[in-house]
């Protein structure tokens, strides 16, 4: 059994197809697949559903995909980077869901979970509440949000072995655990493969059960806003 | 003399208290991160997974994988945890978080917040705003008294979309510092020759004044 | 001549694939770690959490942060990562774990399992088996095919408290191999020398004969 | 602001009363808070909740709570290991809630994350779906289940910074990073506390916001069941 793969276009053979959905990692575009975004792309794939945090910038991460209109729809908290998503967008050519962020990372997880439904106060009285559930527990309102699963995952990480066990570095952990845990068939793109046991068993993120392929990238790692201070005297 | 936005940041600054964890919002909270009285522990949260939030990094040290919830590029301290976001909003969601400090288009007088969309302009999404104010314990809000236009922003009930209901515990503007109470809006604080009928002038919602209230 | 308990965790090593992650139940289960086909690759997962869970510590070197479910001292392997119980079963209950291989004290025709409770003696509480039945992509139960008393454990409809219903994929019992199929029950395989009627005379669900069962 | 006391009886201070919900991390007797369970047992308290996998074993762990007849209530997944426990709960003078294993964890984290309910198929057609909630998601039954807090957690890590930080070791992690999160207030007790920064930011379990008071404990770490294999050769 190997999980390693020469490349991301490798990894994805025989996995994707028109309409399908696809969880990618990343915030902003810290901790973003790179590589699987950029196959998908050459791959042709369209109608994507895309679940992700953002939808990446003009020209890079998810953007490309925008870009040539392979996505259907997003499933998002937050997409302001993109002038091609606003256009897209009032033309009426792109499906759009908001998502409270916690409430999206949390759907993540507890699609990877088993988990198909729970209850939160975020959003109550407000027109993310509509149409949903409301149950009170202990006098309060919460409302029902659902699992989320997908298709693919494609995630990415900072060091894995053989095995897919991974670690993610800093703040580009952000909603790729849930997301590597979420997907039927999963692809973690890593910066580095060490030999099994050179991670640290108690500090891996994210055990190797939820990585079906994993590959080397290369990553351009684009900041988004680069902000600085002077170092005095 | 209405506070401007240091000000604004500085008296922001004084609703922290020594071991408190807190989430600043974007713009103007941010700058409160910079009044912080060095005498207590303070730690920030960034809702994108970090605990201990330290300063913009030195020219040339900037790090891809190291940003706050505003994209920016930011530093660690010797305390900083790092974890996923759906630990971060379980932290947030499960009132983990002491304070959060907020901008807002506009505040009801029951203390609803609308800080998210404004109809016919361009949906930009809530992000994190809407889990904060349902979270976190103490949620204060920091905002001109009226828009750009004049228009006031403290409203009976907001006309915009809701980022929450009844979430808002404080709200702190260029003229003044507002609780909202049980009873409704109260005047806790004036900024410095700004008068109760300056306040009245520019504020729909009803308020009363606190007790002791220097005017 | 019925299977020996060996002979059980030798035939149940055989649901074992290449590349699968695997639950072990307390008893007979965990002697088939010992009979798992060289040439695949399995993991072992604890559900205590471990995934990589390693065979017996040598003498003196147990550990006491290094236990199984059952806490036994147990040793980590190369691939071995360890995780929160929260963590743990939302990889049982998320359908992560592709065999689960369990023991019980009845099962039904339809795949009904009760393995964790006997009324009127101390109830000792069902541990992890509840989400292991509900979450495990596959659930394979190794029992003897009669209780002490000479009962049947394959019954029509379990008589004790059940632990899952309709959860059970396959039975090994020291007669035989059943299949839970949607039509029913269906022997699949008998011990060397193990007739059908003899599995009749000591089974009470009905089942079906596999076609080309050796008889 | 410290958090660092000298011992579980001063971290303890002020904290106790009878007829409190006391969550008790550890697997077994893996990972076990030692030291606060002897100071609650040296203080008196009583009529106690306890929520906790097990409850140790006779005269160790939980053990020493129940031989001295100060806990009301149990909430478990499995008591097997306890002849006292059996005792008790016969003679009527012990209260008893199981909970399957993986329910219980996904109860504490969802009581430490702000989600009052959650839907499982764990349980569904069993005892322990009678009287809960069923509802059925894409075709399959699942029940609710509750978030669970507590007045006080007292769990047991490896590693600590002042700050609150913390670092599990191996199976001795189980319920103790989400029991952290549910209690109103949180004790650790750990075997080591470092300095400031020494800890690797991205490998810690706990972040110090889950932990109110925090001591260098004293750990018998008593193995339950000691097996071994021989050496070949």
């Amino acid at each position: 059994m190997g999980k390693l793969y020469t490349d991301a276009v490798a990894a994805l053979d025989g996995v994707l197809f028109d309409g399908m959905t696809i969880m990618a990692g990343g915030f902003g575009l810290c901790g973003i697949p790179e590589n699987a975004i950029q196959a998908i792309l050459d791959s042709g794939v369209k109608d994507l559903t895309i679940i992700s945090n953002n939808c990446g910038v003009d020209g890079f991460g998810l953007g490309k995909l925008l870009d040539a209109k392979r996505i259907r729809k997003m499933v998002s908290s937050y997409v302001g980077e993109n002038k091609e998503f606003e256009r897209q967008f009032l033309a009426g050519e792109l499906e759009l869901e908001f998502n409270p962020q916690g409430t999206l990372a949390e759907r993540i997880r507890a699609g990877g979970a088993g988990i198909p439904g729970f209850y939160v106060k975020t959003g109550v009285g407000t027109v993310i509440a509509e149409g949903k559930d409301h149950r009170d527990f202990d006098g309060e309102t919460y409302i029902m949000e659902t699992g989320l699963t997908a298709d693919l995952s494609i995630v990415k990480a900072w060091k894995a072995d053989p095995q897919g066990n991974l670690i993610y570095r800093k703040t580009a952990r952000n909603f790729n655990p849930m997301m590597a845990s979420a997907g039927k068939v999963t692809l973690a793109e890593v910066e580095d493969i060490v030999e099994l046991g050179e991670l640290d068993a108690d500090a891996i993120h994210t055990p190797g059960i939820f990585v079906q392929r994993l590959i080397k990238g290369e990553f351009e790692k684009r900041i988004e806003q680069r902000t600085t201070r002077t170092k005095e005297g | 003399m209405a506070w401007t936005r240091e000000d604004m940041a500085r008296r922001a600054a004084q609703e922290m208290e020594d071991g408190f964890y807190v989430n600043l919002g974007i713009g103007i909270p941010t700058l409160v991160a910079n009044f912080i009285d060095e005498s207590i522990d303070v730690t920030l949260q960034s809702e994108n997974g970090m605990l201990g939030m330290g300063p913009f990094p030195y020219e040339g040290e900037e790090d891809p994988d190291l940003i706050n919830a505003g994209k920016q590029t930011i530093t660690e301290l010797r305390r900083t945890s790092y974890f996923s976001s759906a630990d971060s909003f379980a932290m947030i969601r499960g009132g983990h978080i002491d304070l959060s400090i907020l901008g807002a288009m506009e505040v009801s007088g029951t203390g609803d917040i609308a800080n998210w969309m404004i109809p016919g302009k361009m949906v930009k999404g809530m992000g994190g705003a809407m889990d904060l104010v349902a979270g976190v314990k103490r949620v204060v809000v920091i905002m001109d008294h009226t828009s750009k236009a004049g228009d006031p922003k403290l409203l009976k009930t907001c006309s915009l979309p809701l980022t929450g209901t009844g979430v808002v515990d404080r709200i702190i503007t260029n003229l003044g510092v507002f609780d909202v109470t049980d009873d409704g809006l109260v005047l806790v604080e004036l900024a410095p020759e700004v008068t109760v009928d300056d306040v009245k002038a520019s504020t729909e919602a009803k308020f009363a004044l606190a007790e002791g209230l220097a005017v």
